[in-house]
C-alpha cells in the first residue's frame, strides 16, 4: 500500500520568463502513494492548480516548468520522468496513466460534440486497434459506473445537468483505468447534496479500481472527511503534510491551525473561530524567510530571514512540516 | 456624516417583511404551447413570507436554484413581484424606479453574490463609494466632508488605512477586500436593511471568516437587519439568529438557527445537513468511509424538480423517503414543531392526523426499510444534548 | 452535341467574311425594335443593317442632295410641310414579301400614332399611299428637318407590324426588314447578323457576317480596337496615336469628320459683367482651342471649330456668309486686353476690373465625371487668367448640373448644341428667343445662357419657314452676324461623326479623300459604309 | 421551432422595410431617366426626342407616390419587376437574369474559396502561433487594406496587356454565345481568373485574421486542455476540438458575406467590365433606371435576408446548444 | 469631482502599455504622418495640384517625384493636397458612425423591450441595404457634396454594424453584477449607461471606429473614382478617376495610379495595425508576444504551446524510487 506511484521532487513552476516571472510553485516535494487519496488545500492563489497542471504539463502559456522532476512509477516497468517525455510519449502517457478531472465540468466538455464522441475518442486514441463495438460497450459501462443511464450517451453536454456532467468527466477519467486521478476542485460548483453523491461514488470506485487520487479543494471539512493524507500549501510551497485525522486534531503549522479555526462546523459544540489575520502574500513580492511570517501570531527570529525546510519534526513523527516552531529532526531524504 | 452609529429604534423591531411573496418568470413559449391557455412560467419563488428584524441576521439556505437570490432581488425591488407584498415598517411598498425607488434603496441595500463581478473593473474604489454616498446625499458639502465620509466607510469595513485602498482598481484587490468594498458601498446609503446574497461563496475559508465577522459586527454596531443568503448551512448556524430553508421556490422550514441546523425537522433539511461535509464524522482510519454511508439516500434522483411544472403537493415528495399520499396532492401548511418556540416546517409528517391516515413512506419512490423513521414519530432523546449550544 | 454549339464555328470563321463592330455600351437586353432609342438594335446600331430609311443623307456633307434608297425620289412642297416620295419597286422584305408604298405609309402613320416611337419629334399629320407614291404631311414647315423625315425613320413591314399589339414595348425578337442582313443570334454581349441570300434590291455586301459586340466601357473597347478584336467602333480614345494607331500603324485608322453640331462655353448673358458682349468677345479671343483640341479631346474627338461663325469645316463651309469666309479664331491676348481697356475695363495687375471697378470672376461648371469637359475647363481657366479673369472650377453633380443649366443658374459651362442638316440647330440652341425663359424656369431645348436678341429670333423663324433660298441666305447671314458680334456662346469644337477602324481585313471605308458618309456604326449611313467595304487584297 | 418562426417574422418585417426604402430612395434622386439618356449621348439624341421618351417610359402619367407605391407592391406580388428604362422595354427580370449568373458565378465561387482557404490558413496560424503562416499576417493585412478596384487596375496593368493570356475585360470572349460547351466554359473561366484573384487576395486576409483570433481564443478554453490531457493526437485536437468550435462565429460571418455577394463587388465588376449585377446597378444609378435599381435592390435585400436565415440555420445545425427546442 | 480620476502614475503605466505594443506604435506613427500631411500638405506641396505645365505625362523624376498627368499637373502635389480631404472625411464619418452606433446599439441593448425591437429592426434594415450603392444614390441626391457632407452621408449609412455588435455586448453587460449593483445602489439609467457600461465597451468602440474610418476612406475614394461625388477638392480618388478616365493603364502611365493606391493601402494598414494593437491590448489572449520560442538552460529551444508546457530545467536521468521508511 505504501509504495509511491507519483513522486514530485523540487518542482518549480513559473508564469513568464526572467525577471518578470511569477514563481507560483516553489520547490515542491510531494509523494502520492498507490491507492490513496491525497488532499491538497491552501489559500486561493497558493499554487494548487498550478502544481496539478504543472506536473501533467498542461499549463497554458506563459506557464513554464523551471525545475524539478515528476517521476511516475508504473505497476510494472521502470519509472518514467514525466517532464522529459517527448510529445508523442507524453500523449500516450496522459490519461492512460494519469487522468485529470477539471474544475468546471461546464467547460471541460466540448459543447459541440456528443458525450459518446468525447468518451470514445479517448479510448480510440489510446487503443486504436480495439473494435468499435467493444469501445461502445466500454463507454456504456463507464456511464453506468457513475450512475448515468447508458442512453444518455448520445446527449450533448448542455442537455445534462451540472452534476451529470461532472459524473461524465469522472467516467471519462476512469476510462483507461489510470493509476493516478487528479481532481481540481471537482465539486465546488455543486450543492452539497450533489457533492456528497458524487464523492460517494468516487470512493466506491476507488476501492474497486485502486487508483490514487490527488484531491484539491478549499473545503477543509470535505477534505478531512474524504482523504487519507492532507498537504497544505501556502505561497507556492507545501507547509504541512500529514494523515487527515492527525492534521485535523492537531495542526503543527500556524497557517494550518488558522485554517482549521476558520471554518464553522455544522455539528458538535460551537467552536471559537479565530481566522487568520492579514492578507495573502503577493507572489511578485514574496516576504523573505517563511512566507507566512507577516501574518503569523507566533513568528520569531529566524522566520523572517530563513525559509524553513519541509521535514519530519522531532515532536511529531510520521508527518512533515515546514516551520521553525517545529525544527526538522530528519530532512526529507532526496 | 449622517450614518447612524446606533439606531434609536428598539432592537427586534420588524423592519422589512415579505408576505406571500411570489415570482414567476415567463419562459419562451414553444410552438405546441401556443394553443394552451396557461402560460409557461418558472415558479422561481412561491408564497414566501418572513420578517427581518432590526439587529438580527436571518439566514436563507437551500440548494442551488431554489430561489434564494430571487427573493433577495424581490426585496430590493429590482424585480417586480408577481404577487404578495413587501412591507417596510409595516407599510406596503411597490416602487418601480425614479425618486421612490431611490428613497427605497436608501433604506434597503442589496449586496450581490459575486465579489469578482459586482465591482466595475474600470472604476476605482473611490468612484464606487463616492457614487453611493452622493446618490443618497451622504457625501456632505465639501470635498473634505467627502474624504471624511470615504475614510469612515472604509474603516468601518476594516479596510485600513483608507488611502491604500481608495485609488485601487477592483482587480488589485483580493476577493475578501472586494467583498468589503461591496459592503462599504451598501453602507454608503446608510441603510436599515442589508440583503447579502451569498457574500462569501467564492472565498477562501479564512477570508470568508473575515467577511462574516464583519457582518456580525455591523449588525451589532449599526443595528442593521441583515438577510444572509448562503449554501453553507454551517455558516448559517454560526452567524444567523434565525434560519429559513427553501426548496424549489418554497420555504420548507424556519426557526432559530441552532435548532434548524442541529435538529432539522423537514426531510429536505435533514438531507441537507447530512450531506454537508463534516470533519467530525471521520472515524479515524481515514478511508473516507463516511462519504459512502451518507450518500445512499438520494441516489440517482439528486436532480431538483422542474420549476416550470413543479410537482403537485409538497415539492420535495418525489425525492422524499417518507412521502405519503397526501404529500403528492396537498401543499403542506406551516406546522409548528414542538421542540422550540418559533420552529416550524411545511411537512405533513408533523400533522398527526395525516400520519395516522397514511403510512409514512407509502408513496416514496423506492421505499427503503433501512431508512430511519420520520423524526416526528421517534422520541427525541437527543434533543437535550443540543440544547446548551447557545 | 458539341458540334451543334453556336460557338463551334466561331474560331474558324474566315477573316474575310466577318466584320467585327464594337460599341462601349455595356451588356444589352434582347430588343430589336428599330424605333426605340433604348433598344440593343439602336444602341449598337444594327437596326440600320436590317431596316432601311427612305433616303441616305451624308452628315459630313450636309448640303449635298440626298441619295435615293428605298425611295427613288422625294419631292418637297415649296413650304416644306409635305413630301411626296416614290418607292422603288424592287425591294423585298426578308420574309420574301414585296416592299410597297403601303408599308411606307403604314410606317409613318405608326410613328404619328405612337408619340413614343416618334424619336425625332416631327409633327406628322398623315401619310397616304397611292400606287408607288406616298405623301407624307406635316403640321409645319420642315425645311431644317428634312433628314429627320427621310433619313431617320426605319421602314417596317405592315403585314407584321399591324399585328403587334403595342409597338412601343415589343422587343421584335425576329426582325423582318428590307436591309441586306438578318438577325442570326443575340447575346447580351454580341449580336450576330448574317447576310441575306437573295431578294435585296441592290448588290449584296461582301461582308457575310456582322458581329456587333458591346464592350462594357471605353477602355475595354479601346483595348479591343488596339488588339484588332474590334475593327470598327466609335469611342473616345485618349492619346489615340499611342494607344490605338501605333499598335498597327498600317491599318489602324481614325477618321473623325465634324458635323453641324458644336460644343462650347455657354455664358450666362444675364449675369454682370458677362451681359457685356465686349467682355464675351475678349474672352473668346484668349481661349486656346488648339490646346483644348489636343489635350482634352485627344487631338481628334471634337474637331476644331476654326470659323468665327462657330461652324465646323467642311460640314458648315457652304453655309458661311461671305463676310465671314476665311475668318478664323486666333489666340490674341494683347488684342483682348486692348478691346477691354477700350471698353472701360481695367487690368489691375493680374485682376480684371469691370466698369464699376469690381474684379471679374467666373465659376466654370460641368459634371464631375465628364473628364474631357473638365479638362477643357482647366484650360479655359488657365486662358482666362491671362486677361485677369479669375475662374474657379466647380465639379458638379450631373443631375444638378443638368437642372441648373436648363434653369440658367450658372456663370459659364461647357455644353453641346443640337445638331442637324443646317446650322439652324446650332444657332437655335444658343440664341432662340422663343426658348427664352426667366432664370429658374427650365428651358430644356436651348438658350441656356438666356440670350435675348430679337433680331436673332426673327432670323431663326425666317430661316425655318422661308420658301425661297434667298430668304434663307439672308436669315443665315443675320444669324452669323449676331453670333459673332454678341458671342453668346464661345464655340470650341464640333461633334464628330467618325470612328476608329482597321483596314486589315476590309477596305473601302469613307475618309477625307472619299467622304461618302458618316462613319459612326450607329448612324443610318453605317449600312452604306458596309456596302462599300471590300476584302483587303492579300 | 418557435425561434425559427420568430426569425421568419423578423425577416418579413425587415424585408418590408427594406423594400419600401428601396422604393423611395431612387425616387428621391433628382433628374430623370430621359435627361440621363440625353446627357449620355451628348447631343446625339435631339431635344425633340424628350417628349417621345417621356411617353415611352410612361413618365407622362401623373401618379402620386402613394399610387405608385401600391402599384409597385401589386406588381411585385405578381412577380413583375417592371420594365427597365435603359433597355426599354426589356423586363427588369430579364436584365437581372442575364447578369445574375455572372456575379454569382464569379463572386460567389470566389467568396467560398476565399472563406475556405482563409479559414484553413487561419486555423494553421492560430494553432501554431509563430509559425510561417502567422508570419504571413502583416502581408495579408496590407493586401486587404488595398482598395479592391486599385488592385484590379494594377492586376490589369501587370498581367493583362494585349497578347497576354489574361483578358482585361468582359466575362467571356466576345462573339461566343453563352452555352455549356467546350468553347464557352474555358473562355468564361479564363476571363474570371484575374477578377477572382483580386477579390481573393483582398478578402482572404479577413478570414485568416478572424479565424486565427478565434483559434487563439478557443485554444485557451478548458475543453482544449482536457483534449490535450486525454492524449488525443495533435491533429484531432486542432481540428475536431479547436477548429470545430472556432468555426462557429465565422459561419455567420460567412453567411453574411454570401448575402453581400450581389451588392458588394460593384467595383470589381466595373474595373474588369464584368457583366454582372454590380455593374448593372452602377449603370442603373447613372441612368436613373428606377425599375432596374429597385429590382437589383430587391435581389440584394432578399439575398442578404436569405443568407441571414441560412446563418441562423447553420448555427442551429452546427451548435447543438441552440438546438434546445 | 463626479468621476475621480485614477492616480497619475497608474494612468501613465496603462497608456504606455498600449503604445508599447509594436503594432499599435507602428500604426500610430504612420497615422501621425498622414495627419501631419493632412494639415500641412497644401503648404509643403511643391506645385499647385491644378497647375498645368509643359511636362505632360512624365514618369517620376527629380522635378516631379511621382510624375505628371496629361495636363502636366504634379501628382506628388495632388497626393499631398488630397490627404486632407481623405483624413477629414474618414475622421468625421468615423466619429459620426461611432456616436450613432453607441447611441442606438447601447440604448437598444440596455433598455430592451419595444425600444430594443424597434432599434434593432432599424439597424437591420440599414444592414440589409447595401451600403455603397446607397451612398452612391444619396450622394447623387445632394447637389453640391462637400467633404463634410460626404462624410456625414457615409457616417449616417455605416453605423448599423457597430450598433449591432454594441447591442449584443451591452446585452451581456447589462446582466453583469456590477450593473445590477449600480442599479441597486440607486444610479440613474443614463449614468449607468454612460459610466458603468460604456467604459467597458471601449475596446469594441475603438475598433469599430477604426473600422468605420477605413470604410469611410474607401467609400470616399470609390465615390470619387467612379465620378459620382462632386467634390471639388483633390483627394486620392480624384487622382484615380483622372487616371482611369485618361486610360493611364493603356498609356503605360503607371505612376499616375500607383502612388494614390499605395497611399490608401498604407493608411488602411496603419489603421488595421492600430486595431490589432487595441485588440491585443484589451484581450491578453491575443498577445502574440514574440517570446514564442524560449531557450532553456542547456541550450535547447522550446516552444510555448497549449497542452505541452515547456520544461526549462535540464533533463536528468530518472533515479530509482525512493525507499519509503515505514512510520
Ligand atoms: N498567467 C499567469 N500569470 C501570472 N501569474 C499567474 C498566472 N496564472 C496564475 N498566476 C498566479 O499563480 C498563483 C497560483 O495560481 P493557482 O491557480 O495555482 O492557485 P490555486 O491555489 O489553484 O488557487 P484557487 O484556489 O483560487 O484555485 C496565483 O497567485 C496566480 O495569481
Ligand atoms: N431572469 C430569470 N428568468 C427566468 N428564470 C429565472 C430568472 N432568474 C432566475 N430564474 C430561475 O429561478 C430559479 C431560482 O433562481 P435563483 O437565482 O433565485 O436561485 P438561487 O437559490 O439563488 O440559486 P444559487 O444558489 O445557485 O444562486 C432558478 O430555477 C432560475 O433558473
Ligand atoms: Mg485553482
Ligand atoms: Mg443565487
Amino acid at each position: 500500500m505504501r509504495d509511491p506511484v507519483l513522486e514530485i521532487r523540487g518542482l518549480r513552476v513559473d508564469y513568464g520568463l526572467g525577471d518578470a516571472a511569477v514563481h507560483a510553485v516553489r520547490d515542491v516535494d510531494l509523494t502520492l502513494h498507490r491507492g490513496e487519496v491525497l488532499g491538497l488545500a491552501g489559500e486561493s492563489g497558493s499554487g494548487k492548480s498550478t502544481l496539478a497542471y504543472g506536473l501533467t504539463r498542461l499549463l497554458p502559456p506563459p506557464g513554464v516548468i523551471s525545475g524539478g522532476e515528476v517521476v511516475y512509477h508504473p505497476v510494472d516497468g521502470p519509472p518514467v520522468d514525466v517532464l522529459s517525455l517527448s510529445p508523442a510519449r507524453l500523449r500516450a502517457f496522459r490519461w492512460a496513466d494519469t487522468s485529470i478531472v477539471f474544475q468546471g465540468a461546464m467547460n471541460s466538455l466540448n459543447p459541440v460534440h456528443r458525450i459518446s464522441t468525447q468518451l470514445l475518442d479517448v479510448i480510440k486514441a489510446h487503443e486504436p486497434r480495439s473494435a468499435a463495438a467493444a469501445r461502445l460497450a466500454r463507454a456504456r459501462d463507464l456511464l453506468r459506473l457513475v450512475g448515468i443511464s447508458a442512453d444518455r450517451l448520445e446527449s450533448y453536454p448542455h442537455q445534462l445537468s451540472g452534476g451529470m456532467r461532472q459524473r461524465v468527466m469522472i467516467a471519462m477519467a476512469l476510462a483507461l483505468e489510470p493509476q493516478v486521478v487528479i481532481m481540481d476542485e471537482p465539486t465546488t460548483a455543486l450543492d452539497v447534496v450533489m457533492q456528497r453523491q458524487i464523492l460517494g461514488q468516487l470512493a466506491e470506485l476507488r476501492q474497486r479500481l485502486g487508483f490514487a487520487v490527488l484531491f484539491i479543494t478549499h473545503d477543509l471539512s470535505l477534505l478531512v472527511e474524504f482523504s487519507d493524507r492532507i498537504a497544505i500549501m501556502y505561497g507556492g510551497r507545501i507547509v504541512e503534510e500529514a494523515p487527515a485525522a492527525d492534521l485535523y486534531r492537531r495542526a503543527l503549522h500556524p497557517y494550518t491551525d488558522g485554517l482549521l479555526h476558520s471554518f464553522p462546523a455544522l455539528r458538535g459544540a460551537r467552536r471559537e473561530l479565530t481566522g487568520i489575520p492579514g492578507s495573502p502574500p503577493d507572489l511578485r513580492a514574496m516576504p523573505t524567510g517563511c512566507a507566512f511570517h507577516p501574518r503569523c501570531p507566533r513568528a520569531f527570529t529566524p522566520c523572517d530571514t530563513d525559509v524553513p525546510p519541509l521535514g519530519r519534526p522531532a515532536d511529531a513523527p510520521g508527518r512533515d512540516v515546514a516551520c521553525w516552531l517545529h525544527p526538522v529532526a530528519e530532512p526529507v531524504p532526496r | 456624516m449622517t450614518l447612524s452609529e446606533s439606531a434609536a429604534a428598539p432592537a427586534d423591531e420588524v423592519v422589512l417583511e415579505a408576505v406571500g411573496l411570489t415570482k414567476h418568470f415567463p419562459v419562451r413559449k414553444r410552438l405546441r404551447d401556443l394553443f394552451s391557455r396557461t402560460p409557461a412560467v418558472v415558479h422561481a419563488v412561491d408564497d414566501v413570507s418572513f420578517a427581518l428584524h432590526r439587529g438580527r441576521v436571518t439566514a436563507l439556505v437551500g440548494e442551488s436554484g431554489s430561489g434564494k437570490s430571487t427573493v433577495a432581488r424581490l426585496l430590493a425591488q429590482i424585480y417586480p413581484r408577481t404577487a404578495g407584498d413587501i412591507r417596510l415598517h409595516g407599510t406596503s411598498t411597490r416602487v418601480r424606479g425614479g425618486r421612490p425607488f431611490r428613497s427605497y434603496v436608501r433604506r434597503v441595500q442589496l449586496i450581490l453574490q459575486d465579489p469578482f463581478a459586482s465591482l466595475n473593473p474600470v472604476h476605482t474604489v473611490r468612484y464606487h463609494l463616492t457614487r453611493s454616498l452622493r446618490i443618497h446625499r451622504n457625501a456632505g458639502r465639501s470635498a473634505e466632508d467627502l474624504d471624511k465620509a470615504l475614510a469612515n466607510l472604509l474603516t468601518r469595513v476594516s479596510l485600513a488605512p483608507p488611502e491604500r485602498y481608495l485609488d485601487a482598481f477592483p482587480h488589485e484587490l483580493s476577493g475578501g477586500q472586494r467583498q468589503r468594498v461591496a459592503i462599504a458601498r451598501a453602507l454608503g446609503a446608510d441603510p436599515e436593511v442589508l440583503l447579502a446574497d451569498e457574500p462569501v461563496s467564492m472565498l477562501d475559508v479564512s477570508i470568508r471568516l473575515g467577511v462574516l465577522n464583519l457582518l456580525q459586527d455591523l449588525k451589532e454596531r449599526l443595528n442593521l437587519a441583515i438577510l444572509y443568503i448562503t449554501h453553507d448551512i454551517a455558516s448559517a448556524r454560526y452567524f444567523a439568529d434565525e434560519t429559513i430553508v427553501m426548496y424549489a421556490g418554497r420555504m420548507v422550514e424556519g426557526g432559530d438557527s441552532e435548532t434548524v441546523t442541529q435538529n432539522p425537522a423537514h426531510p429536505y433539511t435533514r438531507l441537507l445537513t447530512e450531506s454537508a461535509p463534516d470533519p467530525e464524522r471521520i472515524t479515524g482510519d481515514g478511508a473516507g468511509a463516511g462519504i459512502d454511508e451518507a450518500a445512499g439516500k438520494d441516489r440517482g434522483q439528486g436532480e431538483p424538480p422542474s420549476l416550470i411544472s413543479p410537482p403537485a403537493g409538497c415539492r420535495f415528495h418525489p425525492r422524499c423517503p417518507h412521502a405519503m399520499r397526501r404529500c403528492t396532492a396537498d401543499v403542506p401548511p406551516r406546522l409548528t414543531v414542538g421542540d422550540r418556540p418559533g420552529h416550524w416546517t411545511a411537512c405533513w409528517l408533523y400533522d398527526p392526523a395525516t400520519v395516522a391516515a397514511d403510512a409514512p413512506g407509502s408513496a416514496a419512490p423506492d421505499a427503503d426499510p433501512a431508512v430511519p423513521p420520520p423524526p416526528a414519530l421517534v422520541e427525541r432523546e437527543d434533543t437535550a444534548t443540543l440544547g446548551e449550544a447557545r | 452535341a458539341c458540334g451543334d454549339s453556336p460557338n463551334a464555328n466561331k474560331k474558324n470563321g474566315q477573316a474575310a467574311t466577318v466584320l467585327n463592330v464594337g460599341m462601349p455600351n455595356g451588356p444589352q437586353a434582347e430588343n430589336n425594335n428599330p424605333f426605340l432609342t433604348t433598344s440593343a438594335a439602336a444602341s449598337l446600331g444594327y437596326r440600320w443593317q436590317i431596316f432601311e430609311p427612305l433616303m441616305m443623307w451624308n452628315p459630313v456633307k450636309p448640303a449635298e442632295p440626298f441619295k435615293p434608297w428605298l425611295a427613288t425620289k422625294a419631292e418637297w412642297a415649296p413650304d416644306y410641310a409635305s413630301v411626296k416620295v416614290t418607292i422603288r419597286d424592287n425591294a423585298t422584305w426578308s420574309d420574301g414579301q414585296k416592299l410597297t408604298a403601303e408599308d411606307v405609309a403604314f410606317t409613318y402613320n405608326l410613328v404619328k400614332k405612337y408619340p413614343a416611337l416618334n424619336d425625332q419629334g416631327v409633327p406628322y399629320t398623315d401619310a397616304t399611299a397611292s400606287g408607288n407614291e406616298v405623301t407624307i404631311k406635316m403640321a409645319s414647315p420642315q425645311f431644317v428637318n428634312q433628314q429627320k423625315v427621310l433619313w431617320r425613320v426605319p421602314i417596317v413591314p405592315k403585314h407584321i407590324w399591324e399585328k403587334i399589339s403595342d409597338p412601343t414595348t415589343d422587343p421584335v425578337k425576329q426582325p423582318v426588314g428590307s436591309g441586306p442582313y438578318t438577325l442570326k443570334s443575340f447575346t447580351p454581349a454580341t449580336t450576330t447578323l448574317t447576310v441575306r441570300d437573295k431578294g435585296y434590291w441592290q448588290d449584296l455586301p461582301k461582308v457575310k457576317e456582322l458581329r456587333f459586340t458591346s464592350y462594357t466601357d471605353n477602355s475595354a473597347q479601346t483595348t479591343a480596337l488596339a488588339n484588332g478584336e474590334s475593327e470598327w467602333s466609335f469611342v473616345f480614345i485618349p492619346n489615340y496615336q499611342a494607344v490605338f494607331v501605333a499598335k498597327d500603324q498600317a491599318h489602324h485608322k481614325v477618321w473623325a469628320p465634324p458635323v453641324l453640331g458644336i460644343h462650347g462655353l455657354y455664358l450666362n448673358t444675364t449675369k454682370k459683367p458677362f451681359d457685356d458682349p465686349t467682355l464675351r468677345r475678349a474672352m473668346n479671343m484668349v481661349i486656346d482651342r488648339e490646346d483644348i483640341f489636343t489635350t482634352a479631346e485627344a487631338g481628334y474627338f471634337h474637331p476644331l471649330v476654326k470659323s468665327v461663325t462657330g461652324l465646323p469645316s467642311p460640314a458648315g463651309d457652304s453655309f458661311i456668309a461671305p463676310e465671314f469666309k476665311g475668318q478664323e479664331h486666333k489666340v490674341d491676348v494683347e488684342g483682348a486686353k486692348a478691346l477691354l481697356t477700350g471698353a472701360g475695363y481695367k487690368l489691375d495687375g493680374n485682376t480684371l476690373k469691370d466698369k464699376t471697378g469690381k474684379a471679374v470672376t467666373l465659376k466654370l461648371t460641368d459634371p464631375a465625371g465628364w473628364s474631357d469637359y473638365q479638362t477643357s475647363l482647366e484650360i479655359v481657366k488657365d486662358n482666362l487668367s491671362k486677361i485677369g479673369i479669375a475662374a474657379t472650377i466647380d465639379k458638379a453633380n450631373q443631375d444638378a448640373w443638368f437642372r441648373n443649366v436648363e434653369q440658367g443658374n450658372f456663370d459659364a459651362t461647357f455644353r453641346w448644341t443640337e445638331g442637324g442638316a443646317t446650322p439652324y440647330d446650332i444657332y437655335r440652341t444658343v440664341m432662340d428667343g422663343r426658348q427664352l425663359k426667366p432664370i429658374g424656369t427650365a428651358s430644356p431645348a436651348g438658350n441656356f445662357g438666356r440670350f435675348n436678341n430679337q433680331q436673332a429670333t426673327e432670323a431663326l423663324k425666317a430661316y425655318a419657314n422661308a420658301t425661297d433660298e434667298a430668304a434663307r441666305t439672308a436669315a443665315m447671314t443675320t444669324l452669323q452676324k449676331v453670333f459673332v458680334d454678341q458671342m453668346p456662346m464661345i464655340p470650341v469644337g464640333a461633334d464628330n461623326i467618325g470612328g476608329a477602324y482597321s483596314t486589315k481585313n476590309w477596305t473601302g471605308w469613307p475618309d477625307d479623300s472619299s467622304p461618302y458618309g458618316a462613319m459612326q456604326p450607329t448612324q443610318p449611313n453605317a449600312l452604306d459604309v458596309v456596302l462599300h467595304l471590300k476584302p483587303a487584297s492579300s | 421551432m418557435r425561434f425559427l418562426l420568430q426569425r421568419v417574422a423578423f425577416y418579413l418585417f425587415t424585408a418590408w422595410a427594406a423594400i419600401t426604402l428601396n422604393f423611395f430612395i431612387p425616387r428621391m434622386v433628382p433628374g430623370d431617366p430621359v435627361q440621363s439618356l440625353i446627357s449620355r449621348n451628348q447631343g446625339r439624341i435631339s431635344a425633340d426626342a424628350i417628349e417621345s421618351l417621356r411617353v415611352l417610359f410612361g413618365l407622362d402619367k401623373n401618379q402620386n407616390v402613394w399610387e405608385q407605391y401600391v402599384d409597385y407592391w401589386n406588381q411585385l406580388l405578381h412577380g413583375d419587376l417592371g420594365l427597365s428604362f435603359t433597355f426599354f422595354p426589356a423586363p427588369v427580370s430579364t436584365v437581372i437574369g442575364d447578369s445574375l449568373p455572372w456575379t454569382v458565378g464569379l463572386v460567389g465561387i470566389t467568396t467560398i474559396i476565399s472563406f475556405f482557404l482563409g479559414t484553413a490558413l487561419g486555423v494553421g496560424a492560430g494553432w501554431r502561433r509563430g509559425s510561417w503562416v502567422d508570419g504571413l499576417l502583416p502581408a495579408t493585412t496590407f493586401l486587404s487594406s488595398i482598395p479592391y478596384f486599385w488592385l484590379g487596375l494594377v492586376a490589369i496593368a501587370l498581367f493583362a496587356g494585349p497578347g497576354s493570356f489574361f483578358p482585361s475585360s468582359g466575362g467571356y470572349e466576345p462573339g461566343l454565345v453563352p452555352a455549356f460547351d467546350q468553347y464557352f466554359i474555358p473562355s468564361a473561366i479564363q476571363h474570371s481568373i484575374l477578377p477572382a484573384a483580386t477579390i481573393l487576395v483582398s478578402s482572404m486576409s479577413g478570414w485568416i485574421l478572424s479565424m486565427r483570433n478565434m483559434m487563439v481564443t478557443v485554444s485557451s478554453e478548458d475543453y482544449i486542455t482536457v483534449a490535450h490531457a486525454k492524449g488525443l493526437s495533435e491533429r484531432r485536437v486542432a481540428l475536431s476540438y479547436a477548429a470545430r468550435n472556432a468555426l462557429l462565429p465565422n459561419v455567420s460571418g460567412f453567411a453574411l458575406s454570401l448575402g453581400f455577394i450581389v451588392g458588394g463587388t460593384l467595383l470589381v465588376e466595373i474595373v474588369f467590365s464584368y457583366p454582372g449585377l454590380g455593374y448593372q446597378l452602377f449603370q442603373a444609378v447613372g441612368a436613373k433606371d428606377y425599375p432596374l435599381m429597385q429590382g437589383i435592390f430587391l435581389i440584394i435585400t432578399i439575398s442578404v435576408l436569405v443568407a441571414n436565415l441560412l446563418a441562423d440555420v447553420a448555427y442551429l445545425l452546427l451548435d447543438p446548444r441552440t438546438r434546445k427546442s | 469631482m463626479a468621476q475621480p480620476s485614477a492616480a497619475p502614475g497608474r494612468a501613465k503605466r496603462r497608456r504606455f502599455r498600449f503604445v508599447a505594443n509594436a503594432k499599435a506604435a507602428t500604426g500610430l506613427v504612420i497615422l501621425a504622418f498622414y495627419c501631419l500631411f493632412a494639415v500641412i500638405g497644401p503648404w509643403v506641396a511643391p506645385y499647385s495640384p491644378d497647375a498645368r505645365s509643359g511636362d505632360v505625362l512624365q514618369p517620376p523624376s527629380t522635378t516631379h517625384w511621382f510624375g505628371t498627368t496629361h495636363l502636366g499637373q504634379d501628382i506628388f502635389s495632388q497626393i499631398l493636397v488630397g490627404a486632407r480631404s481623405v483624413m477629414v472625411v474618414g475622421l468625421i464619418a468615423g466619429v459620426l458612425a461611432t456616436i450613432l452606433s453607441i447611441l442606438i446599439g447601447v440604448t437598444a441593448g440596455y433598455i430592451g423591450g419595444a425600444a430594443d425591437e424597434g432599434l434593432s429592426a432599424l439597424s437591420n434594415v440599414f444592414l440589409v441595404i447595401p451600403a455603397l450603392p446607397l451612398i452612391i444614390i444619396v450622394t447623387s441626391i445632394v447637389e453640391r457634396a462637400s467633404d463634410t457632407l460626404v462624410a456625414l452621408i457615409i457616417g449616417f449609412t455605416s453605423w448599423a454594424w457597430g450598433a449591432r455588435v454594441l447591442r449584443a455586448q451591452t446585452l451581456s453587460l447589462r446582466r453583469r453584477d456590477y450593473v445590477e449593483a449600480a442599479r441597486a445602489t440607486g444610479e440613474r439609467t443614463w449614468r449607468i449607461i454612460l459610466f458603468e457600461i460604456l467604459p467597458n465597451l471601449t475596446a469594441i468602440i475603438a475598433s469599430g471606429f477604426v473600422g468605420t474610418v477605413i470604410f469611410a476612406v474607401m467609400s470616399e475614394i470609390t465615390l470619387a473614382f467612379i465620378g459620382i461625388s462632386s467634390i471639388s477638392s483633390w483627394n486620392w480618388g480624384t487622382i484615380l478617376f483622372w487616371a482611369q478616365g485618361q486610360q493611364a493603364l493603356a498609356q503605360g502611365a503607371w505612376w499616375w495610379f500607383v502612388p494614390a493606391g499605395l497611399a490608401i493601402a498604407l493608411l488602411g494598414t496603419a489603421l488595421a495595425l492600430i486595431n490589432f494593437g487595441i485588440d491585443e491590448f484589451v484581450s491578453p489572449r491575443l498577445r502574440s508576444a514574440g517570446k514564442n520560442r524560449i531557450p532553456t538552460a542547456d541550450g535547447r529551444t522550446v516552444r510555448m504551446r497549449v497542452g505541452f508546457t515547456p520544461v526549462l530545467a535540464p533533463s536528468r536521468p530518472v533515479p530509482a524510487p525512493r525507499e519509503e521508511v515505514a512510520p
